[in-house]
């Protein structure tokens, strides 16, 4: 089991083949990418911003949460931070299992647990330049940045 | 006692991401939440939860000397 | 939405690349691989057969059934026939969606259709040289092959 | 009528790939897995589907003249 925090962007076949292991029948990947939209909005990019020690740490918790549960420590996490144009990834989750059941769950659970738990905050570009931190409540935007800003991409 | 509180997101646009905060002997997460909301007054802000020592803190945890306060608005993993 | 039985190795970040999309902001692969052991025995390789017009066909009714289910049709699914080796991947399947429970109950319930209803069969090898035919329905041996088979990979 | 059959897997080890089976007219998908299972008296053969051209066929469904016949072992893709 592994998870980072990182700055660049993430290689989804590097984690694909991480997890990979001859005892392995299925492997799961999950990508979070930005999206060009949100509640209705013309997004441009998206910044990323966390308590680093905390969301790493609380990472790492889930992520054994999910090798207790599910039988497999063959997980990789990688969480981006900075500033994301749209289509690019913001996570990627890859698991590896003996049976496709655990590889799937696994999945699902640590996307789940992640997006709950861990201590990332996202601020969305949009078109008419203003930004937004949003959550993952529902999506709503909880606070606006006054004026549009400079160098939105 | 002198706590020094880390914020994030919407909170650190507010108050800044490192303040110095100002609490008796004994006091609890939510004297703490109480003190900041009386710096916020009349601003949107979403409630937050609190972590101490980067764990998620009950409103009843009590805050320590030396402890590492943070408060972490709705999140956005992922 | 593409369906595609192959003769090659699967190369899975195309696939990821192919659904790829700016409205897209959650991306599920799933990669079934040949594992070095089934039901307590060594396996070195596996044969996959087709009734390859019905099994194409019966893959493009599920990828229909799953883009109509799951309102999204970024959906890449690549099954792999002829003799692999252990931990190369039988099947890729790749879906994007603008959110992630429909990502991820589109890839479930596309493996698990494809797996009870298109005609695709496998032989495994095992280490002692044997064969056998196998199911889905369990892994149980429904047949063996007599003699040990040259050319085991 | 002289119906061809496809068979995979198991089936097509025991019987072959490809087989001419005499059929009365109006035979329906049970008169063929019975002429079938005459053929393989004693081998542990799993319990096969049947397509009709390219489809999952009921026991009843009548087969007729020309069409793509097809015995399908229980699958194993993925």
């Amino acid at each position: 089991m592994r998870v980072a925090l990182v700055d660049r962007p993430i290689d989804v076949a590097a984690l694909v083949a991480e997890v990979a292991h001859p005892g392995t029948g299925a492997t799961t990947l999950f990508v979070g990418t930005v999206r060009d939209q949100h509640a209705g909005r013309a997004v441009t990019g998206i910044d990323y911003d966390a308590y680093a020690p905390m969301a790493h740490r609380e990472c790492e918790t889930i992520g054994a949460e999910a090798a207790e549960r599910f039988g497999t420590d063959r997980i990789v996490v990688e969480h981006r931070l900075g500033t994301l144009a749209v289509t690019e990834a913001s996570i990627a989750i890859a698991v590896a299992a003996p049976h496709r059941v655990a590889a799937l769950e696994a999945q699902r659970y640590l996307i789940e647990a992640i997006k709950a738990r861990v201590p990332i905050f996202k601020r969305e570009h949009y078109a008419d330049g203003t930004r937004a931190w949003v959550d993952n409540r529902g999506g709503s935007v909880v606070a606006t940045s006054g004026a549009p800003v400079e160098g939105t991409p | 006692m002198t706590t020094t509180v880390l914020l994030f997101a919407s909170w650190a646009d507010a108050l800044g991401s490192r303040l110095a905060v100002e609490l008796p002997e004994g006091a609890q997460v939510a004297d703490l939440l109480r003190e900041l909301s009386s710096r916020t007054t009349g601003r949107a802000l979403p409630e937050p939860m609190v972590a101490i020592n980067q764990r998620y803190a009950s409103a009843a945890q009590v805050i320590r000397a030396g402890d590492e306060v943070a408060i972490i608005p709705p999140v956005a993993g992922g």
